[in-house]
């Protein structure tokens, strides 16, 4: 079954933190199918390092909630070994930055299998990125790594920014035939947000328009939507209305929903927290400076993204390291004013 | 190929004759030889082909470790699976893959088992448990595991293999593969080629024990060393082991120690080895001789009936090699088919 | 010593090959520095997988032309910690497409140990990567993956395109304090040029205005510059006359050249090996898009990359995946003459 | 702490006693008590410090662990390195480094050791030889190896100490480092500080041998299993590892069965162990109370002077947090600053 649109739920919807979304999500696609298996380190009685999994491996047992050993490469190929031949293995990296480990299960295998065997196999594995800044966590801990997976053909790569996504973009990834990577915030992982009961999907590849305007789009990525949203309800009392888009997909990126956005707008700002060089909002800006929006182009393309930087350990400096509410403030006057 | 339970019944006069020649059919056996023949002649058609420039890029070929790839396919079904390496001709036709479609693939058809998507260093043939050979060393061995994981938690009953080289027991993968099969007890065998050399640097070289198969101990698992150039050998030590993983007593590490006649690729030079060493493996140590001569030493076949076989073979390849030329070639508009899976 | 200007050397050049001219350098390197030490798989008696450190192992002994066994993530590592402890490895990668066994090394230790430090370290580590398609080998053997490199501070990013730039960035990048990584095209190992004897060093950093023109700008790299070129003399009769850019560094990016030059020419196409998506050229573009050039832009910034493929074996559809001649001759066609 | 030979020639006497206090002198034996208090009490000094809101981020605290890390670095020289893990306080002062600068890394001050970008998780000391913690577990494996390759390359005589937990062994870093460093015969010493558990998850759910140390074989190294609670246990591994290494015999892996008594980090629950375990070590074999007693036993120390120990490390933790809390805050306009060496 594969679902291309977004079910709404009959129930209605509760509200649940991404975490607990993330959490049920599984559980639906555990309850459904025996084939689903969740792999990680402490995923099981500890619960994941972010109580993701949290009690999980009372309910389906310790033989489809499975605590690897500190092996990433070798459980990441485990994994898609296992997705390879008939499993649906949901793959949890306790931190995004530990994907480092694994790029070759991910991408010489994984992304490549189907292409490379000429569409003899499918590999449906699903794998959890805990990603980004904000937890003191330094260098090792913080980095957000999606624009590298966001380059790598035969791999899907969603960036829920709500609960409702990310249970929604969870459960499509798990159906999706292909390997599907997720970017998860940390600091989202405790954000409540209205999740509705039962089964539903958020099709992978489909932008969100979070708020309509007419002055400027700002298309953002996970942590950074609510950011911009922020920013936007600021900028509506000063006169300036802001469109924000929320990705939701880094790969296949939604070209049309952002392009038709930049065409009725005429402004761009991208805000993301990666390094900003090479980073999401690269992409973003390069589509657009290459498509039939150009023309509708007022200002230059603006991009914000993270320094230039290892993330760091002081709580000023890490703020400082990733976009906040006044950088996109600035950037979004600077843009409709034409200060630049 | 399937055990055969016939076989085992047999005469008290058999009980005397070594695990292959009790454990399997005479016309299993034959079939053995032959396709040890069959990996051996293919190989040599490929060289051909790419000297005649039919085939491009690279190739690595395993003349002289038939009986490793043999040996130990005999001991699975058609629904155990094996992951391979960039040497993995052998493993594939040991597996079941009709060489028609691997010379397609190395022609870069549509015809050949990934539509000239994946050439050589990738050849498969899922149908028949061959989930591919790897361009990564090491790659295929966390993936051999999975397949494990599968068939245990869906009880399918089948046994996955990894084939590797010597080369590849430095890979982390490696290690974290073989720990994570021992602690789970799952059904999967690790099969060390040990050709004595990963590209050109010498096991001695490269490795701090003198047997991969001493490796085992580190994860309490059996390590057993055979000499890989000797099918019977092979054989036993497949099945056992793989009986061992059917049961569910957990992955077994065989080391089948043999040698490789050409160079690392179509681009060694041999600068690491001598001559004398191997004319050595040639003529004194070569897989398909010694098993021959066994053959026909327990009357399993005479001088006719390996003559058929080698006709039977010729044919086949000529025929494969037919086959790939006149196949069509992929077009540039499909380029980006298969990347993804396509939704209905 | 860090020179930070081209030196010419007094000596005339002659013809080597890139392989020849890494060569060179990196025996210039050995013999001016003991600290110096090559490391990789089958470097030594084999000479390398693609003839590059050729017989050095019989000049300078096996205790600096280390063979490694085939631990890509330890050699790494092997070679970070012995730049930090007081010797200048240059590590060759046997592939780049390795370079994913590897990245936890490179990435959070390499690029960030200075930094996480607070400055009490260095890490002098040079690392080779031969990338690139067209040998027929395959979707694990043909990458182009730069653009995660050109992701992550603290890393510098070279892509030289000539002989003459492979042996002065490879210099340059020895005496670099910090982790530089040599991307290297193999399909230009075989490739000849004019190269200067003696010591000299090509600044990491700046890029080359290979040919001068003014009505559309193209920044290409490594193999593509050379494609570029051959693009530009058939331009040329057809009175088109483009500026080809050879951008060097993808970090950090000589943004000033490419500026310059698109707001001269007003035209901007961007040709790179690399996945399109989230390649080096959507930097390039997005780099523009937001400078001071963007009001200089007469047509939207286009964007040559590889298909969103694997590489595959069959050579037509390899030659397929990457841009051509031909591409770029249509592509600056219709940007000139406004077909788009 | 440096070898002292003074301490050799000591009297007849002396022979009867254990390897530590025949090779120290008393002030280097009171020292290691020093040292043991020290560590405790910085992470209990750090622990209250981040519950008073103080330090941010998280930490990971070898309260329990003291002995392997004062043991293993008493057998080195200022010159020597180590490469330290998340867990890595201990052996940071171990190994050297103040705690004032510590705390004030901690404290995210520009005093740190790091200039507040590291924090717990990076705290390294390189005048000392500490290399460094790292995040990443078994990341630092391979960059001790790097660091003998150079004191080999060099010639330095300098050895490299490699700490790393029982659950970094299931990593590929750990396979391929220790079988390079075997190979080269590197001055390395392997230090396995196995505390029974990574994070939640037991050796024994993790790891397919018993013993880390019994890995060790696959390495062609020896494998030392010592208790990691008694200093003089691991004084004596540590010593005889370090003088093979710098004897250039190569490597050795050392396992210190140890325990941790808090959580993993800030966030455990400790649902994956029970609250007598716990008890049992801290209550039965605190490192501490252990070595104090052999010190008593020996006659090397009596009450007044534990007292007086006691009440310098007291002042020692009270000015490093007065020294951090009074250090001034980076510069936000510092932000990029040594990302890349500044080149004159
Ligand atoms: C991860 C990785 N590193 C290096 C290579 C290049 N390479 C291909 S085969 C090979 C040697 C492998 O040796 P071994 O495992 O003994 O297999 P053999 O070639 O002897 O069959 C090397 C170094 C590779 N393909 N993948
Ligand atoms: C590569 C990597 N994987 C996972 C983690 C998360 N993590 C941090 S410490 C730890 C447990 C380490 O166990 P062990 O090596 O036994 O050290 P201990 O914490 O017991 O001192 C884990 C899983 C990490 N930091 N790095
Ligand atoms: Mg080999
Ligand atoms: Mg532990």
């Amino acid at each position: 079954m594969n679902v291309a649109v977004e079910v709404k739920a009959e129930t209605g919807a509760r509200e649940l933190t991404y975490a607990q979304a993330i959490q049920e999500a599984m559980a639906l696609a555990m309850e459904a199918d025996e084939r689903v298996v969740l792999m990680g380190e402490d995923i099981g009685v500890y619960g994941g390092a972010f109580q993701v999994t949290g009690n999980l491996v009372e309910r389906f047992g310790p033989e489809r909630v499975i605590d690897t050993p500190i092996s990433e490469l070798g459980g990441a190929g485990v994994a898609v070994g296992a997705a390879v031949t008939g499993l649906r293995p949901i793959f949890e990296f306790q931190f995004s930055d530990f994907a480092t480990l694994a790029m070759e299960q991910i991408v010489n295998q994984a992304a490549k299998m189907r292409y490379m065997l000429g569409g003899a196999v499918s590999v449906p594995v699903v794998m959890r990125f805990p990603a980004g800044s904000g937890t003191g966590a330094a260098a090792q801990h913080s980095q957000s790594l999606e624009a590298w997976f966001g380059h790598v053909p035969g791999l899907k790569v969603v960036q829920p920014a709500t609960p409702h996504d990310a249970k929604g973009l969870l459960l499509a990834a798990v159906q999706d035939p292909d390997p599907v990577m997720i970017f998860e915030h940390k600091l989202l992982y405790k954000m409540k947000g209205e999740v509705p009961e039962g089964f539903y999907t958020v099709p992978i590849g489909k932008a969100a328009v979070r708020r309509e305007g007419r002055d400027v789009t700002i298309v953002a990525t996970s942590i950074m939507v609510q950011k911009a949203l922020d920013a936007a309800a600021t900028l509506a009392g000063e006169g300036i209305d802001a469109e924000v888009i929320d990705l939701r997909t880094i790969r296949p990126m939604d070209r049309k929903t952002v392009v038709e956005s930049v065409k009725k707008t005429s402004r761009l700002l991208c805000v993301y927290e990666g390094v900003k060089t090479l980073g999401v909002g690269a992409e973003i800006s390069a589509m657009v400076a290459e498509s039939e929006a150009f023309d509708y182009l007022d200002a230059p393309i603006v991009r914000l993204g993270g320094a230039e930087t290892p993330i760091p350990y002081n709580p000023d400096l890490e703020r400082a390291t990733v976009p906040q509410v006044e950088n996109i403030l600035a950037a979004a006057r600077d843009l409709v004013r034409g200060a630049r | 190929m399937a055990r055969s339970t016939k076989a085992r019944g047999q005469t008290a006069a058999k009980a005397n004759q070594p695990f292959l020649y009790r454990h399997y059919t005479p016309e299993q056996l034959r079939e053995a030889l032959r396709k040890m023949y069959l990996i051996r002649r293919f190989e040599e058609g490929a060289e051909e082909s790419y000297m005649r420039g039919l085939i491009h890029g690279t190739m690595h070929l395993s003349i002289g470790q038939e009986a490793s790839a043999v040996g130990i396919c005999m001991a699975l079904t058609d629904e155990d699976q094996i992951t391979s390496t960039h040497r993995g001709h052998g493993h594939s036709i040991a597996k079941g893959a009709d060489v028609k479609r691997m010379f397609a693939e190395f022609f870069g058809k549509t015809t050949g088992y990934c539509r000239g998507r994946g050439g050589s260093m990738h050849i498969a043939d899922v149908t028949k448990g061959n989930l591919g050979a790897n361009g990564i060393v090491g790659g295929g061995i966390p993936i051999a595991v999975g397949a494990a994981l599968t068939a245990k938690r869906l009880g399918t009953g089948k046994v996955a293999v990894s084939f590797f080289g010597d080369g590849a027991n430095n890979e982390g993968a490696f290690h974290e593969a073989l720990n994570m099969a021992s602690i789970w007890k799952l059904p999967v065998v690790f099969v060390c080629e040990n050709n004595g050399y990963g590209m050109s640097t010498s096991v001695a070289r490269s490795t701090a024990v003198p047997n991969i198969a001493d490796r085992a101990a580190a994860y309490s698992m059996p390590g057993v060393i055979i000499d890989g150039n000797i099918l019977s050998k092979v054989a036993e030590a497949a099945n056992e082991a793989v009986e061992r993983a059917r049961l569910g007593q957990g992955p077994t590490l065989i080391e089948c120690k043999t040698y490789r006649y050409r160079g690392h690729s179509k681009s060694d030079r041999n600068r690491y080895r001598t001559k004398e060493e191997i004319e050595q493996w040639m003529t004194q140590h070569d897989p398909i001789s010694l098993y021959e001569a066994e053959l026909r030493e327990f009357g399993v076949i005479d001088e006719a009936g390996i003559a058929a076989i080698r006709a039977d073979v010729e044919r086949e390849i000529a025929e494969g090699i037919e086959y790939a030329k006149a196949s069509p070639a992929p077009e540039i508009a499909d380029l980006e088919q298969d990347v993804y899976t396509e939704l209905a």
